[in-house]
């Protein structure tokens, strides 16, 4: 099967990326920014008012995608980095740094708007649920990632040294999850779940699914544009970076 | 086989005997475990009943934290002096190698603190049972995190402020052993029975004893480029 | 037999070198000159395997090096610029188990007797902490006379640090090694002239 | 859902601050997340401009 591998072979060296996101980047935006307003017109104008929550719950329609952003990018980025690391791509670590400061940031929004909802729902900002608790571990696991690749001067190495703490994070948010579960229904009984309080009325389903799509086509949007500077710093020198300098 | 076993035989004498005319750092990982256990009753009152439900958490987070203080040491020393690329070029599966190395530092580390453990269980008058279900879980539990925490170490070797770094790293992963083995003390004081505990602990050392050293393996590979 | 082809490397923005190439048989002399900083211990690292090359191929006995790493590892003998040595142990204790951990047997007068062709046979108990840098130096080299049975040795500057009796001797080490059909890789600062069957010159950053 | 009043759509059934705090630092945070976008890259390209 050497025909695809040609073609996807093309596009894996960064030169030959460089436009190619360029070109995507922009249409990924617009796509989100579509997305968004739709999703928002849902969460605020489509769905009713909760009858327990009243109108807190709409934090959900941030919430929810957010969350399910935070770790699906950290399987990305975990993903990207261990190919990177097995073919020695450099093109695929140059994506799976450009993915951390996305995901932390959705992490962030996670833990944000979890404890904006814990408030009004459970009289306290910060509650010992599990999907909270590992949310907040996640948020460590993208911070090491990116710490550790700053620390470290060479780029190469930076990449392959953050690749080995991104697998085997990836490898422990499994393990992470279900023994916070377990401690967590240990001590406080079962949780609250976030979403089973309110009967899930199928107008707040599909404003969720809507809003993570968003969420998710904002995120190539940012990468791409984020893997661009990413390939110019790390390209610095080669000649096609001097031209394209001097052309724009 | 027996020229891997040979290696690592060597690799753990090399490190005991220096662990023994270096008497001193096996002492203060074990002195900081003493005093951070200690402090706690002093922040927080000497009430028997408050105590005994923070014991097993307060010696648990506190071996976690000796253990990992002492890992900064488990590969910079070697890498210092020239040994970490001699082991490197070993005709031997270098993960066996680190595997050998992670238990000498887990019986200069580790295995001080299960011992001294109990003793400290007192000062939070936990029952016998509950000393002995401490030991249980410290013994399972520890090996666990020296695995882990090379690592950390090998990420970080070398590296400006590598201590805090190897923290944040190190940390996140040994969430799960806390849990289950600072669980199995309070399942005890329960009268729940810790045997679901010991067993996950025992899981979780027997799924990081085939994959740690391998990815510490590789891990030193990138960090002696 | 080890063959470079295409070897290329760089550290930080810098290309140290580029298309580099040689082939060497038993009996063959490698000496890399060149300034410092031009990639000479870069080049020996990448040979032993210990630094991944930018771009090229190594094979041992035409086998890729990452295939056969294990044996390439086995027939290898490395002397860095660190003399790979523990400060808390004695120059004897050293010997023996670094040779151990490398699967070199060695019995305590063959450790004896290469201390004392390395002029050390009194100071072998000593702490090599308290030896100096030259002393320190000719441990390593007495571990580098028990390493014969590997073919390829891999020397970076072995002669630094020695007086003019230690540099006679490692230099004599390295011709019979030569002679006995063995491979030598060295960087050296000093024109130390070495008769080889076979000798091959890099010149790094010229 | 209508809101009877744009007061009554801020006021968000009493929850005002919870829901518009959630989506407010949500948005703050993909604004801050664009502009440094924005600024690596003008630095990067200045950089070559000299």
């Amino acid at each position: 099967m050497t025909m695809p591998d040609i073609r996807w072979y093309k596009f894996s060296s960064p030169q030959t990326f460089y436009p190619l996101a360029g070109t995507l980047a922009p249409w990924f935006a617009i796509a989100a920014a579509v997305f968004a307003v739709y999703g928002l017109y849902i969460g605020f104008f489509l769905a009713p008012t909760d009858f327990q929550q009243g109108e807190a719950y709409r934090i959900i329609f941030i919430h929810v995608p957010a969350a399910w952003m935070s770790m699906f990018l950290y399987l990305v980025m975990a993903g990207w980095a261990a190919v990177g690391l097995a073919w020695n791509t450099r093109l695929s670590s140059m994506m799976a740094i450009a993915i951390a400061p996305t995901g932390a940031m959705m992490t962030f929004i996670a833990l944000w708007t979890g404890a904006l909802w814990g408030k009004p729902m459970w009289g306290a900002w910060w509650v010992w649920d599990a999907r909270l608790t590992s949310e907040l571990i996640l948020l460590f696991l993208y911070l090491g990632f990116m710490f550790l690749h700053a620390a470290i001067e060479d780029p190469r190495r930076a990449d392959r040294a953050a690749a080995v703490i991104a697998i085997v994070g990836a490898i422990n948010v499994p393990i992470i999850y279900f023994s916070v579960k377990w401690w967590n229904t240990l001590h406080q009984g079962a949780s609250v779940n976030l979403t089973r309080s309110s009967t899930m009325a199928s107008t707040m389903l599909w404003g969720m699914l809507i809003m993570s799509i968003a969420f998710w086509l904002y995120s190539i949007a940012v990468v791409l544009v984020r893997v661009r500077c990413v390939i110019l710093e790390r390209e610095r020198n080669a000649d096609w970076v001097k031209q394209l300098g001097a052309r724009t | 086989m027996s020229g891997v076993l040979d290696a690592m035989a060597s690799v753990i004498a090399r490190d005991l005997r220096i662990a023994m005319r270096r008497r001193a750092d096996v002492m203060t990982s074990l002195i900081f475990f003493v005093i951070v256990v200690s402090l706690f009753p002093l922040g927080i009152g000497a009430d028997p009943v408050l105590l005994r439900t923070l014991g097993p958490g307060v010696v648990w987070v506190a071996a976690l934290l000796a253990c990992m203080l002492a890992l900064a040491r488990l590969f910079a020393n070697d890498h210092a002096d020239g040994t970490l690329e001699q082991m490197v070029l070993a005709p031997q599966p270098l993960s066996m190698l680190v595997l050998a190395k992670t238990a000498a530092h887990w019986l200069t580390t580790g295995l001080p603190l299960v011992i001294i453990a109990p003793l400290l269980g007192l000062q939070f008058n936990l029952d016998a049972e509950a000393l002995l279900i401490l030991l249980a879980s410290l013994l399972l539990g520890t090996p666990t995190l020296s695995l882990i925490g090379g690592i950390g170490a090998a990420l970080t070797l070398g590296l400006r402020g590598g201590g805090a770094l190897l923290a944040l790293l190190v940390l996140p992963l040994y969430i799960p052993v806390l849990i289950f083995g600072a669980g199995a003390v309070e399942a005890t004081a329960a009268a729940l029975g810790a045997g679901a505990h010991l067993s996950i602990l025992g899981a979780l050392l027997l799924g990081t004893l085939v994959f740690a050293p391998w990815a510490t393996a590789l891990a030193l590979r990138i960090a002696i480029e | 037999m080890l063959s470079a082809i295409g070897l290329e490397c760089v550290r930080g923005e810098r290309r140290l070198f580029a298309g580099l190439g040689f082939a060497m048989r038993p009996g063959t002399l490698l000496a890399v000159r060149g300034a410092n900083g031009s990639g000479k211990t870069s080049l020996l690292r990448i040979l032993c395997g210990l630094l991944a090359p930018a771009a090229g191929t190594l094979t041992w006995n035409n086998a890729a090096i990452s295939e056969v790493s294990e044996e390439y590892r086995a027939s290898l003998a490395y002397l860095g610029h660190l003399n790979g040595l523990k400060d808390e142990l004695n120059a004897a204790e050293n010997l023996q188990l670094s040779l151990r951990l490398a699967g070199i047997a060695v019995n305590e007068a063959e450790a004896l007797a290469a201390l004392e062709w390395s002029g050390l046979r009194e100071r072998r108990h000593q702490p090599c902490a308290t030896l100096s840098q030259g002393q320190r130096r000719r441990v390593a080299l007495a571990r580098l006379k028990l390493s014969q049975s590997r073919s390829l040795w891999i020397l970076d500057e072995p002669f630094i640090a020695l007086d003019t009796a230690a540099v006679e001797r490692t230099r004599d080490l390295i011709v019979t090694h030569l002679a006995g059909g063995g491979m030598v890789a060295l960087t050296t600062h000093q024109d130390v002239p070495i008769a080889a069957p076979m000798t091959l010159l890099i010149e790094l950053g010229a | 859902m209508s809101w009877e009043s744009l007061s009554a759509f801020i006021d968000m059934g009493g929850y005002g601050g919870y829901v518009w705090g959630s989506f407010g630092v949500t948005a703050l945070c993909i604004v801050i997340e664009l502009a440094a976008l924005a600024m690596r890259r003008r630095r990067i390209l200045r950089e070559f401009r000299e």
